[in-house]
């Protein structure tokens, strides 16, 4: 329906030029994060990839680490010719993508959908980017969805763990890549079983995504016969637990899982801990995940649970490598925001390079959907093109981490699965 | 000269010199020009930059109906994003749950939020001054809890929010857009040169003075209050569209208050022409400073704010009117 | 040649917390008359324009105002109805030319343009007409809204403090312009005033205020000669409000 | 509703540090008449001094409190000075825009220069048991050392002669011009209060919470509403209103859900602006 009249091929010449000197503050910029090496010869075009990030605003935490990951990615592509990882693929021989220097071209959306509509627009359109990576946040994506859907253009979503994106939208030009919101905090329900527990509370923040992992937790907690007794979201911007966290020691539940972001995590472990409640299992979303969480709570944090995409021991290949590149380039230990965006952009460089091409966006795209592959992030596998939910990922997976102390520091172990443990599940909760 | 002057005489706005009178037509033209090159543009420039100008004739247009209001009577409504939202999920809900098409859904929008301003004028315009202000601010963060509370969820989804496929083209929301603009700058116009706009001015003059002379000032305040609530909601209507995508944190955000009061001020407040001009400087300058100051563009803006507020305080048109460069008339 | 009243307070009671601003007060103001009305500051005698003008509830008592109880009106149906005040700090609309500042005052559109400018040619502010009222003297506002009160063909207008604050020359005017609208157009006066030779010299009738209550009325001669009027101005009253001010 | 009195102090914990960001900016409105829409980042700016005191040289937040009101006092004044002076005396909208610039520079700065991580101080987070009420020591801590600053507040507006010329110049600043009161001199000084009262609740939420750039909004939208419940420019009604908002969220999540109590103190005001369009303490601002 949507009409292409007006997109830009063959328009790009006087007349837009003139526009812009009429008005005088069109945004024609140069590119800002682009690490383009001086091995490339000047008479390489640089491959532009275009995309918008929350760097300032609610996202801006996570939306920084994810532009790392971009960052970083572009680096080794155009020092190395491939990403950690992907050194077997076609064409990695030659720094760049298939011979092309990679120039990054991120912009702020401040957090706001309405901006990120603005901005792919301007990346297709204006600044006529080359290829796109995908946004940060389920509310940003959800937003330029249609955008991306019409120019038709490939694009690999790092960030946006909600399925309603996907879910019987049968879109065709983009796809996920981190494990979908309804499977957190893998392994909970089977533990509290285990050990006996009978009620669980869950609390969540009132928002797509935790809302999407709720509803998950609530339906493993029936099937492994958890009783709920207590099942409530609360608004978001809320900055004191107190109240709620009181109400699940009210309910008698011994295992009290939910939360939302990092915030929350952080506000419902000091809300736990000031109130001395003891339950057998505190898991909570997101945050467990994150250097910040540890850091803010020192030994409050012991023994929390929670889930993650990844983390900085997982021995995908290239990810061990990929932590150390971090760590010298920007310091501290990555987290799984910044190795999203590094696989997200892993994905798009692999079907690229099998492609061969940069320009046959449909060829890309149909390796894109078919692909089965492991990032330095997750495993990758989406559903196919012709299935109503086509880009949903299906193969991503989490580990459980728990915080617990080694040689007086505070470290997350990986508890759950079995398989990819390091450590015990310290039970019940300290 | 002396039929000229009963020309301007015979305005309710009073006018001025003769040279005014007909120089105060400037505004039309000026406006005219504006609304011929934006409907334009669509073959003048592409989808990247006709995204920048949807976002200009928005922001354009929810400066402009806050301007109905709180330009008028003085009445500084920081709810104005209450009523953008409000229209937002009328328009979604009917969109999603109704199968409405969609300008029905945009005009639904208008109305709901016109309604709901109509309710809260109730309590709302019994207060004055800073307590209105800040009690406006209250409403529009109670609308959102409100709007994602459990009592509203069967409709609104709450958190979840409720996304949208509309299938209607991009120059169609631009030239619905570009519509809604003109619509509101007309009946802005009118208003400015009618004698309920003077009425309104009285209000915000000196609103125990106007009772005096016999103003209804209640109903007049009120009507403001839906008008202004009834363009905004068409706005938020349409913008749904848009963004395909809606959630009480976005759709109810502070900021879709801030950004079009700031640009208003930076126009004139008040004036007819003060919130096109403001909205569209304003917003290609935002536009602008996200590109080139990647990480304190908020910053930057923040600074071009301050120095508005302290070096030209009664914004560009009113600026302008007192070196001459524009006649000191009301209706640009 | 006095008539029945235009506007009459029946036993009009105000308070503020435990502060009784009115007390008991009745007196009537009849056609065509220009009324005084005085008492030391604090007497309740603003109050009094104010629930007579709406912009104040009364607790008790009715305001008549051309034989109709107008005390549940809100102020801008009084004005509607004829009854017009101005105030004692000058209230125009400052960013508003002197012409609109007419217009906003007048219920229909009848002979809009000329009446404005007729009214502001008796107060010799038509060549100003298309200024900012904020450009305007502070005398000159006051003028501005005497003139602005007749586009509501008022029957009644209450004058807060017209003296105050203007020039000698400018009062002059201002008290011509009076009586020319008494005595030409027939309007009724109800003024606040400190200044008493302005009272005692213009005045058909006095009526005196003191904490709330009229204590004394009649013409200027025998309002000078009642002995509780001068109590009440000059402190020997045993009323702790009494001393609160004196005269002009 | 179970544990009645737990509910109560974690209401009363809660609303002390909603009062100390609340009375800051009630006084400055009240002085001023300039609502500052910036008062938050000053909570957030002084959450930070304490912040890096903690972490660089290892003061507790209970000794680093005291710098940080003072360089937040410092920093409050001279904004006041420079900028804000400027606009005192006009249309509510300017005051309003301007703040609201200062606002985004400072946390637009402050995010590229402390990053945007979540931070907090882990001190005293041991929990005691007292009358069947559970509570972090450093949640105590904090109530206790609220109330003592808002006390503080009190005596020094009663019976200093600065604390006198400042209540003054808040009731009538004609009357404080020709009483001999430095009037300009009031007004900077009331700022910087507000913002060290505000720097202290950031300390505060450093303990009990976790701080990051752009906190000081969150906080501004309950603080405002708080403010207005009490009467603008009334300090003991903001004290008031902001122990109410507290307990109202405690309860109101116990009684009826977390849910709907949010929404409790948006009814309140309405309820109240009905009923007193100048809030539970205000005075006849309403007119201006």
């Amino acid at each position: 329906m949507c009409s292409r009249k007006y997109v830009p091929s063959n328009d790009t010449g006087l007349t837009r030029r003139n526009f812009i000197k009429t008005t005088g503050v069109v945004a024609i910029g140069t590119a800002i994060a682009g690490h383009i090496p001086t091995i490339f010869a000047q008479q390489k075009k640089p491959l532009r990839i275009g995309a918008s990030i929350s760097l300032t605003g609610k996202y801006a935490r996570s939306g920084e680490e994810q532009h790392k990951g971009y960052m970083l990615w572009a680096k080794h592509v155009n020092e190395l010719g491939h990403s950690y990882g992907k050194a077997d693929l076609p064409n990695s021989g030659e720094p760049g993508l298939l011979g092309r220097p990679v120039e990054l071209i991120v912009l702020d959306d401040r957090s706001d959908p309405t901006t990120g509509v603005r901005l792919y627009n301007e990346l297709i359109h204006s600044r006529q980017v080359d290829l796109l990576l995908g946004p940060y946040s389920s509310a940003v994506t959800n937003a330029v969805a249609p955008i991306i859907e019409n120019a038709q253009i490939p694009t690999p979503n790092p960030m946006a763990s909600s399925t309603a994106i996907w879910e019987g939208r049968n879109l065709q030009w983009q796809v996920q890549v981190q494990p979908p919101g309804s499977r957190r905090l893998p392994g909970l329900t089977q533990v509290a079983m285990e050990h006996g527990d009978e009620k669980i509370a869950i609390i969540y923040e009132d928002s797509e995504f935790p809302r999407n992992a709720a509803k998950a937790l609530r339906a493993r907690a029936k099937e492994d016969g958890l009783q709920i007794v207590l099942d409530t979201a609360y608004p978001v911007k809320i900055t004191d637990w107190t109240p709620i966290v009181q109400q699940v020691m009210n309910s008698g539940a011994t295992v009290l899982a939910g939360g939302g972001y990092l915030p929350d995590a952080i506000g419902i472990t000091r809300a736990t801990r000031s109130l001395g409640y003891q339950p057998n299992i505190l898991s909570l979303l997101v945050g467990v995940a994150l250097p910040d969480y540890r850091d803010t709570l020192g030994k409050a944090a012991l023994t929390v649970t929670g889930d993650a995409d990844w983390t900085p021991n997982v021995n995908y290949p290239g990810a061990q490598k990929y932590v150390e590149a971090y760590r010298s380039e920007y310091g501290g230990v990555p987290e799984y925001h910044s190795a999203g965006g590094y696989g997200a952009a892993q994905i798009l460089e692999e079907a690229v390079r099998r492609a061969g091409t940069v320009d046959d966006f449909e060829k890309i795209r149909d390796i894109m959907f078919e692909l089965k592959t492991t990032t330095v992030f997750n495993l990758y596998e989406v559903a196919p093109l012709d299935s109503p939910d086509s880009g949903l990922q299906l193969a991503a997976n989490r580990v459980m981490l728990q915080v617990q102390e080694a040689d007086g520091k505070l470290e997350n172990a990986v508890v759950y699965p079995d398989e990819a443990a390091n450590a015990q599940w310290i039970y019940p909760f300290q | 000269m002396s039929t000229r002057r009963e020309r301007a005489d015979s305005s309710v706005h009073g006018g001025g010199s003769s040279w005014v009178a007909w120089l105060s037509w400037l505004g039309v033209a000026i406006f005219a020009v504006y609304v011929a090159f934006m409907l334009a543009a669509p073959w003048l420039v592409n989808r990247g930059t006709l995204s920048l100008l949807y976002l200009v004739l928005y922001f354009v247009l929810l400066a402009a109906s806050w301007n109905l209001m709180s330009g008028f009577t003085g009445y500084i409504n920081f709810a104005h994003v209450a009523f953008i939202g409000v229209g937002m999920y009328a328009s979604a809900i009917a969109i999603a749950d109704l199968g409405a098409p969609w300008f029905l859904a945009v005009a639904l929008g208008g109305c709901v939020a016109a309604a709901y301003a109509a309710v809260l004028s109730v309590p709302l315009l019994r207060i004055k001054g800073p307590y209105f202000t800040i009690t406006t601010l209250a409403v529009a963060e109670g609308t959102r809890v409100i709007m994602s509370s459990a009592f509203m969820e069967p409709l609104t989804r709450a958190g979840s929010g409720i996304p949208l496929f509309v299938q209607i083209g991009f120059e169609t929301k631009y030239f619905a857009m570009l519509a809604l603009v003109v619509a509101v700058v007309v009946v802005t116009y009118v208003l400015a040169n009618s004698r309920i706009g003077l009425r309104l001015l009285s209000i915000r003059e000196d609103e125990r003075a106007a009772e005096n002379l016999g103003v209804n000032t209640t109903r007049l305040k009120i009507g403001a209050f839906v008008l202004s609530a009834f363009f905004a909601g068409l706005g938020g209507g349409l913008h749904a569209m848009y963004l395909s995508y809606i959630d009480p944190f976005n759709a109810f955000h502070i900021k879709y208050t801030v950004i079009p009061i700031i640009m208003t001020f930076f126009g004139g407040i008040g004036t007819v022409l003060g919130p096109v001009l403001g909205g569209t400087v304003l917003e290609l300058f935002n536009d602008y400073i996200w590109a080139h100051v990647l990480r304190l563009n908020l910053a930057t803006f923040g600074v071009v704010l301050v120095a508005l507020i302290l070096f030209m305080p009664q914004g560009l048109l009113e600026w302008l009117k007192d070196r001459g460069f524009l006649p000191k008339t009301r209706r640009i | 040649m006095m008539q029945a009243p235009v506007f009459e307070a029946r036993a009009v009671t105000k308070s503020f917390a435990s502060l009784r601003a009115v007390d008991d007060c009745s007196f009537a103001v009849e056609k065509g008359a220009i009324v005084g009305l005085i008492g030391p500051n604090g007497a309740g005698k603003t109050t009094l324009f104010d629930i007579a003008s709406g912009a104040t509830r009364l607790d008790s008592g009715q305001i008549v105002f051309r034989g109709e109880d107008i005390s549940a009106l809100k102020p801008h149906q009084r004005a509607l109805k004829g009854l017009g005040r101005t105030f004692q700090l000058t209230r125009v609309f400052p960013k508003m030319t002197l012409m609109e500042n007419m217009f906003v005052a007048s219920p229909g559109d009848h002979r809009l343009h000329e009446r404005a400018r007729e009214y502001l040619e008796l107060v010799n502010l038509v060549d100003r007409r298309h200024e900012y009222a904020s450009d305007l003297s502070y005398g000159q506002q006051k003028l501005l809204e005497l003139a602005r009160i007749l586009m509501l063909d008022p029957e009644l207008i209450l004058l807060d403090e017209p003296a105050a604050g203007v020039n000698p020359t400018l009062l002059k005017s201002l008290l011509a312009f009076i009586h020319e609208l008494r005595d030409t157009w027939g309007k009724t006066f109800l003024i606040i005033e400190h200044n008493m030779n302005l009272v005692m010299g213009h005045c058909d009738k006095v009526v005196v205020m003191s904490a709330g209550s009229v204590i004394a009325e009649g013409s200027g001669e025998e309002i000078q000669a009642n002995e509780e009027v001068l109590e009440a101005y000059f402190g020997k009253s045993t009323h702790p409000l009494g001393r609160a001010g004196h005269g002009a | 509703m179970d544990h009645p009195l737990q509910l109560l102090a974690n209401g009363l914990v809660v609303g002390a540090i909603y009062s100390l960001v609340a009375v800051g900016l009630s006084l400055v409105f009240g002085v001023m008449r300039v609502i500052n829409i910036a008062h938050g980042d000053f909570a957030m700016l002084g959450a930070y001094v304490a912040f890096f005191a903690w972490d660089w040289l290892g003061l507790s937040p209970l000794v680093s409190l005291l710098p940080a009101m003072a360089i937040l006092f410092l920093f409050g004044a001279g904004l006041q000075r420079l900028v804000i002076e400027r606009v005192v005396g006009r249309p509510l909208l300017a005051s309003l825009m301007l703040t609201f610039g200062l606002s985004l520079i400072i946390w637009n700065s402050s995010q590229v220069a402390f990053t945007t991580k979540l931070r907090g101080i882990s001190y005293l987070t041991e929990p005691v048991t007292f009358l069947g009420v559970t509570m972090s020591q450093s949640y105590i801590v904090g109530f206790v050392l609220a109330l003592i600053l808002t006390g503080a507040l009190f005596a020094f507006l009663k019976f200093t002669a600065p604390g006198k010329a400042i209540r003054a110049t808040s009731q009538n600043q004609d009357v404080a011009l020709a009483c001999g009161i430095d009037v300009r001199r009031a007004r900077t000084l009331a700022f910087g209060i507000g913002a060290a009262l505000a720097a202290a609740a950031g300390t505060l939420i450093s303990m009990t919470g976790f701080i990051y750039p752009y906190m000081g909004f969150e906080y501004l939208a309950k603080t405002f509403t708080i403010v207005v419940l009490g009467g603008l420019g009334s300090v003991a009604g903001a004290l008031v209103a902001a122990f109410a908002y507290g307990l109202l969220e405690s309860f109101g999540t116990a009684m009826l859900s977390p849910r709907i109590a949010p929404a409790l103190p948006f009814v309140l005001l309405i309820a109240i602006m009905i009923f007193r369009p100048s809030g539970l303490f205000g005075t006849s601002v309403a007119d201006r």
